[in-house]
């Protein structure tokens, strides 16, 4: 399976080099591949029920991660779905893009989205799968700002990157927390714990974060809002998102995860309540809409919900309608997408208003798509309507809710089929009908397959339900479950609800207008727009930055300054008071009356620099200050050190004199307020008594003198030198003053440079204003 | 040590200590920089004194040289303020930068 | 080590150098206007510190010792004069006002750079 | 800059002694207070009183080589008094002593030789640009 | 073979050397460079291969037995960010004649550069405290000659607030080390750890604990001790900007891990709390702050910071995983941040700016550099394959192990913020059109230059995106460096038990 | 006299951060340059004070006297003192350049890095 | 003095603060002293200087009698309530020609107290000299001409 995944990566990264010497024949070329792996996969099908297929390699095993792959029954399904659906794309896209500049990347993108969604349903290892989970985010996020100039294509790209990411990153933690919880991160092995799991102390965060994944990858209301955005994406996108893979993803984890963390009131809760409010909003708003992908995208929603809803569900019967609906919906919505794309492509316009009338020029994508459509509604004896009826044969064992919201839902996807259908292709024939044609066949190929499908296994479901059904069941339940799927059940209960179902659709199409009236009213008066809210907490948050960055880095030194020594001395001073650590030295050296006479010059110094009204007067006193701590070295017993301050503490001066010759007095400054001195000033009184705190209680600490002692001993006998600090200098520990060297060249390199630039801004008559 | 020579190195520290607080008036009272170097000045030459008695205090030789560095430095210094001068006139004279900025209060 | 005479008159010394240092400081605070001041600092002080750096070549009565100090008042002999002409000259220059018992001031000022 | 005849001349005077009076605190560094870095910046000082009375031009025609060729030249002796040591098969710096009659010299002493001429070449590097600048 | 721990201060510094030797010749400087860099890469790397295969070299210099003498050690994390720096060393030599105004290299760019590796390569591998502290004082001073080489306005500025905020510093710094020398007696940081254990006023312990974590903390750019950098970084020249990037903050980063596994281990519930909670605070600030900003340099600014905070809170949950995740993430940060900056200065030249609202167009204008560009910003976001998704993995892995959970939380929202911002650049650099006009393609450079400013890049970003194929080599050795640090007792008997070895 | 010392290099640290708060340019130095000193101090007086005994090896000794002064700290204070030259010296001329460029010594009138608008800098598209 | 001789006192004074005399030393020294000397190149003018040595310690010892007596005239006036003094800046004619001589002077002038030397004209042709003591300029002059320059001309010629 590494291979699998591994040849469709290549194949997009070949593919744009392919494009370029081929282009004529590069979706046919690139078609191909995808085609035989599902060829593949389908090879599997037979003894999927039994064994299922597991491989491994070696990925990070230091953070628990293998590159595992797991083929049962779902992967399968899944797998089939996205190369079989995907190669249909590839090759539809060569069509819909001819002659686009970016058509190389485009291929390269949407391999590159393939071999995600594949290696996210065939993964076995939850980082694996995130992996391929937050590439299949990065993936579309590229495809949906196709259009790159597009600013409305940009804010959908970011928008589904956000959304999507949002869930992704609690996913990840969930994970994380299920690898612990549950003993390893191999899904496989998981599911075996999945009972010890359910009543951990963790279950209920696991669950939430792993939902918030799910949700938002599926577009689960409130997170639904992204997905008909990514309409701005060129249409084999869409309906390659839409049908087959990225918001079947989260759909796909929680099947994945059903037996596992399935089974539970929280799960239940949790999927019937956000499946069945997407089931019903996915249904009103594809009602509501008028752009051909815009419906879609709703109905989209809708499928979603209901698989949602179904697994939250559970039960067998509820898993059946999953695994058949799953089919189901990847067909049609396929289809249903490409032919809108080449509606799209032959007459100019999405807009169902401005369509009609499209039979006789489009008749084969009609055909096509009156067959999905068809499939969509839920009619037989299309798959569509075995999938319904399970769902409603689930539905009249679930909660009274859940079976409504699945009949609203569906109902709507009756008057959708009809809009998406009905609208464009009957009645008198529009201006922009007048001139459709049909695409060529890498336009038409696709929906015909893929609808076709959906008619075979309609008629066949017995077909369907033991060769996928079984093993997807199963996988889902965690046991083998006994699937049987007739076309005709008799006369049940579910049968009547269809009935019904289909008349309210069908009114609601015939009052179309009125329908879409009242719906947008409707939510206008909710004032529910999770599209804007986005907006909202996305400025909400850029204000947040802009005033947390603004209060932090306002650009003024002072306050930089400020904050960095309020921190020091709140930090210190809490240290020492939380930890115990304030000590004053109880034995000390003999006062010597020229230390005092020293610290009083020093102190001198250091407050007549405060005081100073002018700059000299100030640079005088710190040399007060200088010269008293020089003289404290060498009275102490450190004539190198005092002699070294002596120099530099002179030359500092020299420097700073030098400089002040260039300087002219400076204008007057704007002067501190009261207070900020006040400020000021508690802050430098805070910083010195914590220092000086800190101070006395290292001096409270005996200090061991066996380095010093050392020193003294081998100084001569070691290092032939009588000064014990010149030989630590230039020998014991001559490394550090090789690295005071260097800091003396490069400052003095530097200096040199630096003042090069000044005098060239002077040459150059540089104006300091 | 005899007493006679530690009294009088008693006395020398404390009137040297007294030439300290005195130059150190001038040099904070100013008035003008020329003042301030020329106190300054004093200072390092009373330091160099300082240095020599501590040698004499101490019984150390080695401190002498500290006493020559810091001469020969301090002079140099010293022609350093002369130059500044010298470019930039007095600069005390005309009330001055620093006053203005921070802590002229009460002055 | 040393005798008792070195010792006397190294106290000598250092007590009298000491006290030329307090005229230098004392004229420094007192004297009416910089350039009279230089006069204190530039010859008390010399003065003063020459003398204790002679009390350190008398009471160590070695070689090294010697000849260092000696170097070192002969540095300060030289270097005394020189930096008070560079700061007088500058003083003056820069248009410092003299006292006004000042009797006369012959030396021309240059306008100012 | 006025030039100043007096101190031009005690500049020239003090120079030498400086200079001689910093060789001195290198050399006997090891044993007594001084060292690579005090010696460097003595004889800096004694350079820069030769800019300051004669101007950074005079300086640099005195010294013939650029400053920054001093930093780099005793950055390089200060790196280079560790390979011997190296080339022996001892840790780097490790010091290496010789006696050349009656002096008993030792890569240290050439590592603080080599500071000495950072330190120099750094100061004056400095001071010539201060000087020479606008 | 030990003589290796010193290459990495050793080699840069004959480097700097040699270009002030040949300071008349601006080619010779160039060549130097490169050739330092390329040998300081190759010992380096046989330094890291080295310690791999027998564990932890330690050095004593001048031949003296620790802890009085200077100690080099190399263990797994020593060698391994050493290497990674040198990566990035070669990379700005490479970059740099091409990007460079010929004036400003001219000035001492290539000593100074070189002095720069000296200061982060030997921060790395020394053994001694105080010694850091110098080698820390050779990075700054190279810095800050760096940051102001140009001296524009903007330089200018930057430079003042960069130095006013990091001299104090490295006061701190200083009077930190003199404080554990004061309760200890050592500088040795083997001895240091063993000899804190024994003070009695462990309550110091833990005050001097805090001051390192300020005084790195300001190194590092920690919360709220970060001003400096988003004040700083995005004024130089892109080479200067991109090595201080890559290489300045993540030293920092090194001292804490160091110091917060083999000196301050004794108060982990307060030191360690304390940390903890900065780098929260720090990855808040750093990605608003990303956000709030118009510029992709000062974007890129504030984006250090925020993996700081995140790597800092590896160093403060101290667990291996933890330790491991932050080793693999600095190692990524370092040569992600790089490219970065070096692609966003690239693509400066060809959209004449850096204000995103002004930019664009360089998706259609240059496949290659887009490419590039999206391999690290992808990174950046902490997307797979590339190398940022897996220090990001095992960092809130780490968290969540240890029961983090706002610290979890704080470093995933800031990992959403990232990709948040990651998406709008993205769409502001590349993908919309230019204001302006067409942005230029890559043929519009200087051909000399095309392949010294594009090479780099791409390798960059070929590396961030091999470490995110293939990240087990790095994890591994990243594992190993947090088991060293876990338990230090291998790295405290090298050291100080290398007195009959050390001299051979 | 470690007290004393200690307390002389707690105010002397007091009085640097109040120049380092301010917005003169030249003041901050002086902050700096008084800081470092203050931290030379307490260096200083942490390893220990020992009036008037250098730690040389007398001339007779081939090792260290009894009762001399702490050597090792004078070394530290030594490199750091030539360190903090080199910073303080670069960061003067630094200075100089920010004058002759913005011709203010003022840091809050020095805002070419971080330009003043709005309260979050330049402000994000 | 000639080259040769400052040469020797270089090498002696190294000797001198170096403490020992030995034959390395004098090496040493004379190695060290060409080393200054080559870079510094100090007086170069040939002047012969036997027997001057009397003359010079002459003049020694009446420079430290002038020194002694006004130093005594300026302590009292600072140590005494009453400013006696009156001030006043005087160009004093130089005779001096040579750098040497002119700065000798000067320095002089400066140890002596009671006077000050504050410059010399551009001109070489003047010193200004700042007086803490002016009741007569004319007096002052002379006082300097005839006194200090005479007896410092007749040493230094
Ligand atoms: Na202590
Ligand atoms: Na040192």
């Amino acid at each position: 399976m590494l291979t699998v995944v591994l040849l469709i990566f290549v194949l997009a990264a070949l593919a744009p080099a392919l494009h370029r010497l081929l282009p004529a024949l590069s979706h046919w070329l690139l078609a191909l591949p995808p085609a035989l792996v599902c060829g593949w996969f389908a090879l599997q099908v037979p003894g999927i029920g039994e064994a299922p297929l597991r491989e491994a390699w070696v990925w990070a095993p230091q953070l628990g991660v293998t590159l595992s792959f797991w083929l049962d029954g779902l992967s399968l399904t899944f797998a089939l779905l996205i190369t079989g659906i995907g190669a249909f794309i590839v090759l539809y896209s060569g069509g819909y893009l001819h002659g686009h500049v970016h058509q190389g990347r485009f291929y390269l993108f949407i391999l590159a989205f393939m071999g995600s969604m594949l290696g996210l349903v065939l993964a076995d290892n939850l980082f694996s799968l995130f992996v391929f989970w937050e590439l299949t985010s990065v993936t579309s996020f590229l495809l949906i700002g196709f259009n790159h100039e597009d600013g409305r294509a940009r804010r959908s790209a970011v928008q589904a990157l956000v959304v999507t990411s949002l869930g992704g990153l609690a996913m990840m933690a969930g994970f994380v927390l299920l690898g612990v919880a549950g003993g390893g991160f191999e899904l496989s092995d998981i599911r075996a714990s999945g009972a010890d799991l359910r009543g951990h102390d963790l279950y209920l965060p696991i669950l939430l974060l792993v939902l918030a994944g799910a949700f938002t990858k599926s577009a689960q209301v409130p997170f639904h809002f992204w997905l008909p955005n990514a309409m701005d994406a060129p249409t084999p996108v869409s309906a390659y998102l839409h049908s087959a893979t990225m918001v079947k993803a989260g759909v796909y984890l929680l099947a994945r995860l059903s037996p596992t963390l399935g089974g539970t009131p929280e799960w239940m809760w949790a999927l019937t309540v956000a499946g069945g409010v997407t089931a019903v909003t996915g249904g009103l708003l594809a009602l509501r809409a008028t752009d051909l992908k815009r419906i879609l995208a709703y109905t989209t929603l809708m499928a979603l919900g209901t698989l949602t809803l179904l697994l939250g569900m559970g039960g067998d019967a509820a898993w059946q309608g999953f695994a058949i609906f799953l089919v189901a919906h990847s067909l049609y919505k396929g289809a249903l997408f490409m032919g809108a794309g080449a509606v799209d492509h032959g007459t100019g316009t999405r807009d169902i208003n401005e369509l009609g009338g499209l039979w006789p020029r489009m008749r084969l994508t009609g055909a096509f798509m009156a067959l999905a459509a068809l499939s969509m509604a839920g009619l037989p004896p299309l798959v569509g309507f075995v999938g319904k009826e399970l769902i409603y044969e689930a539905g009249l064992h679930g909660p009274m809710l859940a079976l409504l919201a699945a009949f609203v839902a569906n109902a709507c996807m009756v008057a959708a089929a009809g809009l998406v259908f009905l609208k464009p292709f009957t009645g008198p024939a529009t201006p922009a009908a007048s001139h459709a044609h049909e695409g060529g066949p890498a336009l038409w190929l696709g929906p015909a397959v893929l609808s076709v499908l959906g008619l075979v296994a309609g008629l066949a479901p017995g077909l369907l339900g033991s060769a996928f059904a079984g093993p997807t069941v199963a996988a889902v339940a965690g046991r083998p479950v006994e699937v049987d799927l007739h076309l005709w059940h008799g006369l049940t209960p579910a049968l009547g609800l269809s009935v019904l179902t289909v008349a309210l659709g069908a009114a609601a199409y015939l009052m179309a207008d009125r329908t879409r009236a009242a719906i947008a009213g409707t939510i206008r008066a909710s004032r529910v727009d999770m599209d804007a809210a986005y907006d909202r907490i996305l400025a909400g948050m850029d204000r947040v930055a802009a005033a947390v960055t603004g209060q932090l880095q306002g650009g003024s030194l002072r306050r930089y300054q400020l904050t960095v020594f309020t921190a020091i001395a709140a930090l210190l001073g809490l240290t020492l008071w939380l930890r115990g650590a304030v000590a004053l030295p109880t034995e000390m050296g003999p006062l010597s009356p020229i230390g005092l006479l020293l610290a009083a010059t020093m102190l001198t110094g250091a407050v007549a620099t405060l005081l100073a009204r002018t700059r000299l007067a100030a640079i005088v006193a710190l040399s007060i200050n200088g010269l008293g701590l020089a003289l404290t070295f060498l009275v102490f017993g450190a004539p190198d050190v005092g002699i070294t301050q002596l120099m530099v503490e002179t030359l500092t001066t020299v420097v700073l004199v030098l400089v002040l010759r260039r300087l002219p007095a400076v204008g007057r400054l704007a002067r501190p307020t009261r207070a900020q001195r006040w400020g000021d000033a508690a802050v430098a009184v805070a910083v010195g008594v914590t220092v000086t705190l800190v101070l006395l209680g290292a001096l409270a600490t005996p200090l061991p003198l066996d380095l010093s002692l050392y020193f003294g001993e081998h100084s001569y006998l070691g290092a032939h030198g009588r000064n014990v600090v010149n030989v630590i200098l230039v020998d014991f520990r001559g490394f550090d003053t090789l690295g005071e060297v260097t800091v003396v060249a490069i400052a003095c390199l530097g200096v040199y440079s630096l003042l090069r630039v000044v005098l060239a801004g002077r040459r150059e008559g540089e104006d300091p204003r | 040590m005899t007493g006679f020579l530690a009294g009088c190195l008693v006395a020398g520290f404390v009137l040297l200590g007294a030439s300290f607080a005195l130059t150190a008036v001038r040099l904070l009272r100013g008035p003008t920089i020329s003042d301030r170097v020329v106190a300054l000045d004093l200072f390092g030459v009373l330091a160099v004194a300082f240095i020599g008695l501590f040698a004499l205090w101490a019984g150390h030789a080695v401190f002498l040289d500290a006493a020559i560095a810091l001469a020969l430095v301090a002079f140099f210094g010293t022609v350093a303020y002369a130059r500044l001068i010298e470019r930039r006139g007095d600069e005390d004279i005309p009330p001055a930068d620093l006053e203005s900025g921070e802590n002229a209060d009460g002055r | 080590m040393a005798g008792e005479i070195a010792q006397a008159l190294a106290g000598l010394l250092v007590v009298g150098g000491a006290g030329f240092c307090l005229v230098a400081a004392l004229g420094v605070v007192r004297l009416p206007d910089v350039l009279v001041r230089m006069h204190a600092s530039s010859k008390a002080g010399t003065l003063g510190c020459g003398m204790i750096l002679l009390a350190v070549a008398v009471l160590f009565q070695d070689v090294a010792v010697t000849a260092r100090a000696v170097a070192g008042i002969a540095f300060l002999v030289i270097s005394a004069p020189i930096a008070a002409h560079m700061i007088g000259r500058a003083a003056h220059q820069s248009g410092v006002r003299l006292w006004e018992r000042t009797v006369v001031d012959e030396m021309p000022r240059d306008p100012g750079p | 800059m006025k030039p100043s005849l007096i101190l031009a001349t005690g500049a020239r005077l003090l120079m030498s002694l400086m200079l001689l009076f910093s060789l001195f605190i290198l050399w006997r560094g090891h044993n007594e207070p001084g060292g690579g870095f005090i010696g460097g910046l003595i004889a800096a000082t004694a350079f820069a009183l030769h800019a300051a009375a004669f101007g950074a031009g005079a300086l640099r025609s005195l010294l013939r080589v650029d400053p920054r060729g001093i930093i780099a030249f005793g950055l390089s002796l200060a790196i280079l008094s560790g390979v011997p040591a190296l080339l022996q098969g001892l840790p780097y710096m490790t010091g290496l002593w010789g006696t050349f009659g009656a002096l008993k010299l030792g890569t240290p002493v050439l590592f603080d030789i080599g500071v000495y001429f950072v330190v120099v070449g750094g100061v004056l590097t400095m001071i010539c640009a201060l000087l020479e600048e606008g | 073979m030990s003589w290796l721990v010193v290459c990495p201060i050793l080699i840069p510094l004959v480097g700097a050397a040699s270009t002030a030797l040949l300071r008349g010749s601006l080619p010779a400087q160039r060549i130097v460079t490169i050739a330092t860099m390329a040998l300081l890469t190759a010992a380096c790397a046989a330094l890291l291969w080295r310690v791999n295969q027998g564990g932890v070299v330690a050095l004593q210099l001048s031949n003296w037995e620790a802890p009085f003498g200077i100690t080099l050690a190399a263990d797994h994390l020593s060698a391994l960010l050493a290497l990674a720096a040198a990566v990035v060393g070669l990379c700005i030599a490479v970059f740099a004649p091409a990007d460079l105004e010929r004036e400003r290299e001219a000035g001492g760019f290539h000593p100074v550069f070189n002095a720069l590796l000296v200061g982060v390569g030997g921060a790395f591998v020394t053994g001694d405290l105080f010694n850091m502290y110098v080698w820390f004082e050779v990075m700054l001073i190279s810095s800050f000659v760096l940051l102001s080489l140009g001296g524009t306005r903007e330089q200018t500025d930057g430079a003042l607030k960069y130095a006013g905020i990091n001299l104090v510093a490295t006061v701190l710094l200083l009077l930190a080390v003199a404080l554990l020398y004061a309760l200890t007696g050592t500088l040795n940081m083997a001895d240091l750890s063993i000899r804190l254990k024994d003070v009695e006023n462990q309550g110091m312990v833990s005050t001097v604990a805090v001051l390192f974590i300020i005084a790195f903390g300001i190194k590092a750019a920690l919360f709220p001790l970060f001003f400096w950098l988003p004040a700083a970084y995005h004024t130089p020249a892109t080479a200067v900007q991109a090595v201080l990037a890559g290489l300045l903050t993540k030293v920092g980063v090194y001292a804490l891990l160091r110091s917060f596994t083999l000196l301050f281990t004794g108060d982990e519930g307060y030191t360690h709390g304390v940390l903890l909670g900065l780098a929260g605070f720090t990855m808040a600030a750093g990605a608003l702050g990303a956000l709030a900003m118009g510029d992709i340099r000062r974007v890129l600014g504030f984006q250090v910071v925020a993996t700081i905070g995140l790597m800092v809170m590896g160093v403060a949950l101290n667990t291996p995983l933890a330790l491991a995740g932050c080793v693999f993430y600095l190692v990524h940060d370092m040569l992600l941040k790089t490219g970065l900056f070096l692609g966003a200065g690239v693509a400066r030249r060809l959209s004449g700016g850096t204000a995103l609202a002004g930019m664009g167009g360089l998706y259609a204008a240059t496949p290659l550099l887009s490419l590039l560009m999206f391999a690290l910003l992808a990174s950046l976001a902490g997307f797979p394959p590339f190398s940022g998704f897996w220090g990001k993995l095992a960092l809130v892995r780490a968290a969540l192990e240890a029961e983090a959970w706002v610290m979890a939380g704080v470093a995933l929202a800031m990992g959403l913020l990232t990709m948040w911002l990651v998406g709008r650049v993205w769409g502001e650099m590349f993908w919309k059109a230019r204001p302006a006009g067409d942005a230029p393609g890559l043929a519009s450079l200087p051909a000399a230059g095309r392949a010294a400013l594009v090479g780099p890049v791409a390798l960059l970003a070929l590396a961030t995106l091999a470490i995110g194929l293939w990240p087990a080599p790095l994890m591994e050795i990243s594992a190993r460096a947090a088991a060293e640090l876990s338990d230090p007792a291998a790295y405290i008997q090298t050291v100080l038990g290398a007195r009959e070895g050390g001299a051979q | 006299m470690e007290l004393v010392m200690a307390i002389a290099s707690g105010v002397m640290v007091a009085i640097a951060v109040y120049l380092l708060l301010s917005r003169h340019l030249l003041r901050l130095l002086f902050g700096v340059i008084l800081l470092s000193n203050a931290a030379n101090l307490a260096i200083f007086t942490l390893g220990g004070l020992t009036e008037g005994e250098p730690p040389l090896i007398g001339p007779d000794a081939e090792i260290l006297a009894a009762g001399t002064a702490n050597s090792l700290p004078q070394a530290l204070i030594l490199t750091a003192i030539v360190i903090g030259f080199g910073l303080l010296a670069f960061a003067l001329v630094l200075v100089y350049r920010g004058y002759t460029v913005f011709g203010t010594l003022d840091s809050d009138e020095i805002r070419a890095a971080e330009p003043v608008r709005g309260s979050g800098g330049e402000g994000a598209p | 003095m000639s080259a040769l001789l400052t040469h020797l006192l270089l090498a002696l004074a190294w000797m001198a603060v170096n403490g020992s005399f030995s034959f390395t030393d004098l090496v040493v020294g004379l190695v060290l002293g060409l080393l200054v000397m080559s870079i510094a190149s100090p007086f170069q003018a040939e002047r012969g200087y036997a027997g001057r040595i009397w003359q010079g310690l002459g003049f020694l010892l009446w420079f430290l009698k002038e020194l002694w007596v006004s130093s005594i005239k300026v302590a009292r006036d600072i140590l005494t309530p009453r400013l006696r003094a009156r001030p006043g800046v005087i160009a004093v004619p130089l005779d001096a020609e040579t750098d040497l001589e002119i700065t000798m002077l000067a320095c002089l002038v400066t140890l002596t107290p009671g006077t000050l030397s504050l410059d010399v004209s551009p001109d070489r042709k003047v010193l200004y000299i700042h007086a803490m003591f002016v009741d007569d300029p004319d007096a002052i002059r002379a006082e300097i001409k005839d006194g200090m320059e005479k007896r410092l001309l007749e040493v230094m010629r």
